[in-house]
């Protein structure tokens, strides 16, 4: 699905407590997006003349038709304006971009682990297995500080997801990382040598601890990872990421953001 | 909403084709050095036939892998990177680049650069002798590399020397693309022009750095990178007036934060004879032609016939006496 | 809103006092020359005595009445002032504006400059020997006036012996303030501490220019001007960085861009001992106070328990292979 | 009185036809601003990030208690974002600035001459003359290119001051410039030696024409000038303005900007 900049307006700006929020769009005519793969992303950019020039990387959370559905958290300056985007505000969207995570397997489970803003790419895929009756080969490990780092909790149930949570501070799921809830499941899994692979994103320490996990027991893992990005379509060669082989980067606006965690030269 | 004067002419009377030296452009909107890549990318968002010229990533005679990550920081109006200088060499350039730009029909820039005096000549000579590039961009300004790029930007006998000797072994015109880190532009413009450059760009990104307060560290790798954007749009058209005014008779390609038509008038009327459009791409695929079309209707309703006409001219401030017309 | 990490530590226990060579100022945050006037107009809108001083505008043994207009205009993220550092001339400052300033209690900058050799030691000599004046800010960096400023600000040697002829006469210590425009920096800083400087102010404003295409003309009557705000905030804190890295023991003073603590905190990360805050007080006259209270508990965020613990410090990057921690 | 800078928020933002709007803000307290005098004007800011630094200056329309009003058009960067401003949005307010007019005099006959966002100073002149019980002393001299261009009519109508209007293209009014009105009653004036003043604001080259006017006649000219401000108090020295007399220059903001028309080093 080849990529496309249009216009789109703000319809809704949700907040999700916690800090989250979810940012829907909607354009005046199908867009690209709606073919979007999970990992999959958009640049946004909103009216803000000259003093941001560059668009924001943001995962496609749910796309169909003319609109389009993000979720984020005010980090830095571009993300504390949409924080306060209106209903009617006009933003730039280019996408969808890069490459996204494998379709869900029958014969696979889907391992999906997530943290923070990393959802997206996850709850995407969920919502794609469930809609070709594959709900039961994914499972999802989703960790947060506490309970209100965890959102979108109901979609998973509804579409009959299990979903295992971990938050540091105990207040729901197990107390600790979600990597601790992740283990003993990998272990089972080499156990029974059953068919499973990793799908994860969200913060760098996370995913650095996924993949130590991941290749430590031997099963695939895809991470989908995140640079500081001028341009998301390769020309700026800003998002390099290190990689073993060869050459010593690849890019994550288009080589990626999904990478498997073998390639990646981390330690 | 805004009363603007209705167009003095008709848009599509406006001749934007222009004369840059020895080249005819169709258009004064190039697209500027590593805000480009090679021009593929962008073939899926526009249409690249309506720009003037495209100038590539810089080329090195071999393949460079850039600097470590993070690369690239937002600042107010504009933003550091520090790439390093990252391209897939003269040999992978010639064999998967070129051909796709000489397919478009606008003019080829090839920037390039080496790391001492041999590699910049071995470059020009490769580059500068095959069809289908219509000029050599000679790139003495890059900060991000370790050696070469800064040095020979600012000391002018040495870009002299560093200007001739590609000058010689290359076919294709040389520009030769000047770093606003030197003191003096007008004699950096001077050296490289007595030594047969045909004309200069200017500007390339100036050395910039931005902290983390949090981490208590440079935002980017490297620490310093070239700050680019509309940030340094003032000082870019300071330095394109300053050299346009001491030679009339070089032809500048001017650049530095040019995000719509009006910031492209503006480099004109300072004295550029075309402009490069850099940062912009990379928010908007489409920058390039937009702000054609833009600098089109401006045109149109300032009655400015053809390019050349919009290039300098700029009228003194009339003593203050009679500035009550203003 | 954002997940803010609590303060570290109670903001009142944050120590601002810092020593700025043998001066001990109560906050690294002072108000910058041109952006502060005397001080006076400032009283009605803010307490002046939690600054950390004022740095007038400056000054000349006689009288200016400044450029002809106009002398300002806005850029992307900047500003563009040719102003012509009019200013009420030594006597009338000596008489109508300094009693003013002692009064408040916070350290008082004197910046100055003359057009010549024997006009700059003439003022250095009026000024540098008046109680209540406790730096004298060499200006050799202003880009606004024919005859002097900008090329004692480029030329090492020149600057050298224009700075030892004013220390000599000046019982108050000079800070020199340098200019972007410089090719080196770090040359400039070399000359002046040699000199006997006791530190420099940098950066002051970059030369720039802006232009109306409707009336093709500039937007500033002088077509030159001196930009400054948060566009040449980048330029500035790598200036300030490359000095500090290299002359760790000479007093840096900070300034280019600070709208806000965390912008300040940068500038002493990058090295500097304490910051001037210049553009920012147009649109809030209350800027300086501000800046203080969000530079205290940023601090008080990131435990740092005094403004010197600030100063330089940055990380390096850790190699690559080990970045996946940040 | 002294001015303050304090934050507001936009009430209302009214279009009034020919690109003019007005804005209307209030504090949560009431501000000084409310004893502003005609002529005299505010610096006002709008979350506008690191783009736009300075201020832009408008003469107060009307200012009660908390509220206060400007009108203005969308001119440059600053004014189009003023333009699409909307109910709720912030403001950052200085002023009252700068010295206004002088008070309406039972023995002065004040000929108000206006053109385009130069009405505000005359138009709150006319309140407080008519608030006064001195309406019957004020004339309005409004000129513009067409019936667009002349705005808050009404607002005259209502206080009963005598309203002489001029449009270049004689959609309302007399046919021309507004000098052409204003010039018979100079003459006027001058024959029946009544006393009269001149009050004037609008664009320059309407200044520069009305001040060749008043002085030909000997009539006290007063002209509210515009001139480039960064800080509107007196610490950038941008806006001088050039007058004749021992120093070349005096300070809009500060001086200004109501000056007298024969100290204007105009030709
Ligand atoms: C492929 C991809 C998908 C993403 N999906 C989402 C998403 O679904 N939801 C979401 O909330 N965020 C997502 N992000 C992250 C989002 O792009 C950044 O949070 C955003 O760019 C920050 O912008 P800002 O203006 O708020 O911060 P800035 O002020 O631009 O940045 C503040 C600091 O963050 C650093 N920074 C900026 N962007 C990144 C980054 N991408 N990685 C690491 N550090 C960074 C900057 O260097 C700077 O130090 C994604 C990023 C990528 C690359
Ligand atoms: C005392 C005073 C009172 C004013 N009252 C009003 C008012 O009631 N309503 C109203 O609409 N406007 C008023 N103005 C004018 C208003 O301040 C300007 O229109 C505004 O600053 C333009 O801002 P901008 O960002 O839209 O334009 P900018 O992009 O800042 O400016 C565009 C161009 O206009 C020029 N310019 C900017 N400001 C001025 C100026 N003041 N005079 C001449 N040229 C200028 C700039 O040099 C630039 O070339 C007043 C100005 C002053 C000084
Ligand atoms: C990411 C990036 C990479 C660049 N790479 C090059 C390069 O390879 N060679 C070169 O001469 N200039 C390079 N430039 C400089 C631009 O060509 C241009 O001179 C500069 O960015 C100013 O224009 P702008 O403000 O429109 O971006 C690069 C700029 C950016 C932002
Ligand atoms: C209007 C204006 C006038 C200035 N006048 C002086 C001056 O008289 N002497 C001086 O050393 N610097 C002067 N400066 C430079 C400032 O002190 C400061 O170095 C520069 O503006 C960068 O800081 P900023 O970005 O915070 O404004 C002036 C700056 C401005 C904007
Ligand atoms: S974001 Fe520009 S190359 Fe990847
Ligand atoms: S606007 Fe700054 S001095 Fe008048």
């Amino acid at each position: 699905m080849s990529a496309a900049q249009f216009e789109a307006r703000v319809t809704a700006n949700t907040r999700l407590g916690g800090g989250y929020f979810t940012l829907e769009l909607e354009a005046d005519a199908p867009t690209p997006v709606a073919g979007a793969r999970p990992g999959q992303f958009v640049m946004l950019r909103g009216a803000w003349g000259r003093e941001l020039l560059n668009p924001r990387a943001f995962s496609v959370l749910h796309a169909e038709g003319s609109r389009l559905a993000i979720l984020a958290k005010p980090y830095g300056v571009g993300t504390r304006r949409m924080w306060a985007l209106r209903p009617g505000d006009p933003m730039t969207v280019t996408g969808p971009l890069g490459r996204g995570f494998p379709d869900p397997d029958p014969d696979v489970r889907d391992l999906l682990v997530a943290g923070g803003v990393g959802l997206p790419p996850l709850h995407l895929q969920a919502r794609v297995a469930a809609a070709a009756g594959l709900a039961d080969r994914q499972e999802l490990y989703y960790g947060g500080r506490d309970h209100h780092d965890l959102v979108l909790l109901h979609d998973f149930a509804a579409w009959g997801v299990a979903a295992h949570l971990a938050t540091e501070d105990g207040s729901l799921g197990v107390r600790g990382r979600v990597t601790a809830a992740l283990a003993p499941r990998l272990a089972q899994a080499r156990a029974n040598h059953e068919r499973v692979r990793i799908l994860s994103c969200g913060p760098t320490p996370m995913l650095a601890a996924v993949r130590t996990l991941g290749l430590a027991h031997g099963i695939e893992t895809l991470l989908c990872l995140e640079e500081n990005m001028a341009c998301g379509f390769g020309v700026c060669l800003g998002c390099a990421v290190p990689v073993h082989g060869e050459k010593p980067y690849r890019y994550c606006c288009t080589d990626g953001p999904v990478f498997d965690a073998r390639e990646v030269r981390w330690p | 909403m805004t009363h603007r004067s209705p167009s003095a002419r008709d848009p599509a009377s406006v001749e934007l084709a222009c004369e840059f030296g020895p080249l005819r452009l169709q258009s004064p909107i190039l697209a500027a050095s590593g805000c480009f890549a090679y021009g593929q990318q962008f073939a899926a968002f526009t249409d690249l036939r309506a720009l003037g010229g495209i100038s590539t990533k810089g080329i090195s005679p071999l393949p460079r892998h850039g600097n470590p990550l993070p690369r690239i920081c937002e600042t107010a109006g504009g933003m550091l990177n520090s790439i390093g200088l990252e391209n897939v060499g003269v040999e992978a350039f010639l064999r998967d680049k070129l051909p796709f730009l000489r397919e478009l029909g606008v003019s080829v820039w090839v920037n390039f650069f080496g790391t001492d005096f041999p590699t910049y000549i071995d470059c020009a000579r490769s580059l500068g002798n095959v069809p289908g590039i219509d000029v050599l961009e000679l790139n003495i300004s890059c900060p991000n590399i370790k050696h070469g790029g800064i040095e020979f930007g600012t000391v002018p006998e040495v870009a002299h020397r560093l200007t001739r000797a590609c000058v010689e072994v290359s076919a294709a015109p040389i520009v030769v693309k000047l770093t606003p880190n030197a003191a003096d532009n007008v004699a950096m413009a001077d050296a490289v022009r007595q030594a047969g450059a045909m004309g200069v760009s200017l500007i390339n990104t100036i050395t910039g750095m931005a902290i983390d307060v949090r981490r208590r560290r440079p935002r980017i790798a490297t620490a310093y990178g070239g700050l680019s954007g509309p940030a340094i749009k003032p000082i870019a058209l300071r330095m394109v007036h300053q050299v346009a005014t001491r030679f009339p008779d070089l032809p500048i390609c001017g650049m530095g934060g040019i995000l719509s038509g009006e910031d492209a008038l503006e480099f004109l009327m300072a004295g550029a004879r075309c402009v490069q459009v850099g940062t912009a791409n990379f928010a908007e695929p489409g920058a390039c032609p937009r702000i054609t079309r833009e600098l089109r209707a401006l045109m149109a309703e300032l009655d400015i016939a053809r390019t050349a006409d919009a290039v300098g001219g700029l009228h003194p401030w009339p003593p203050e006496a009679e500035m009550h017309d203003r």
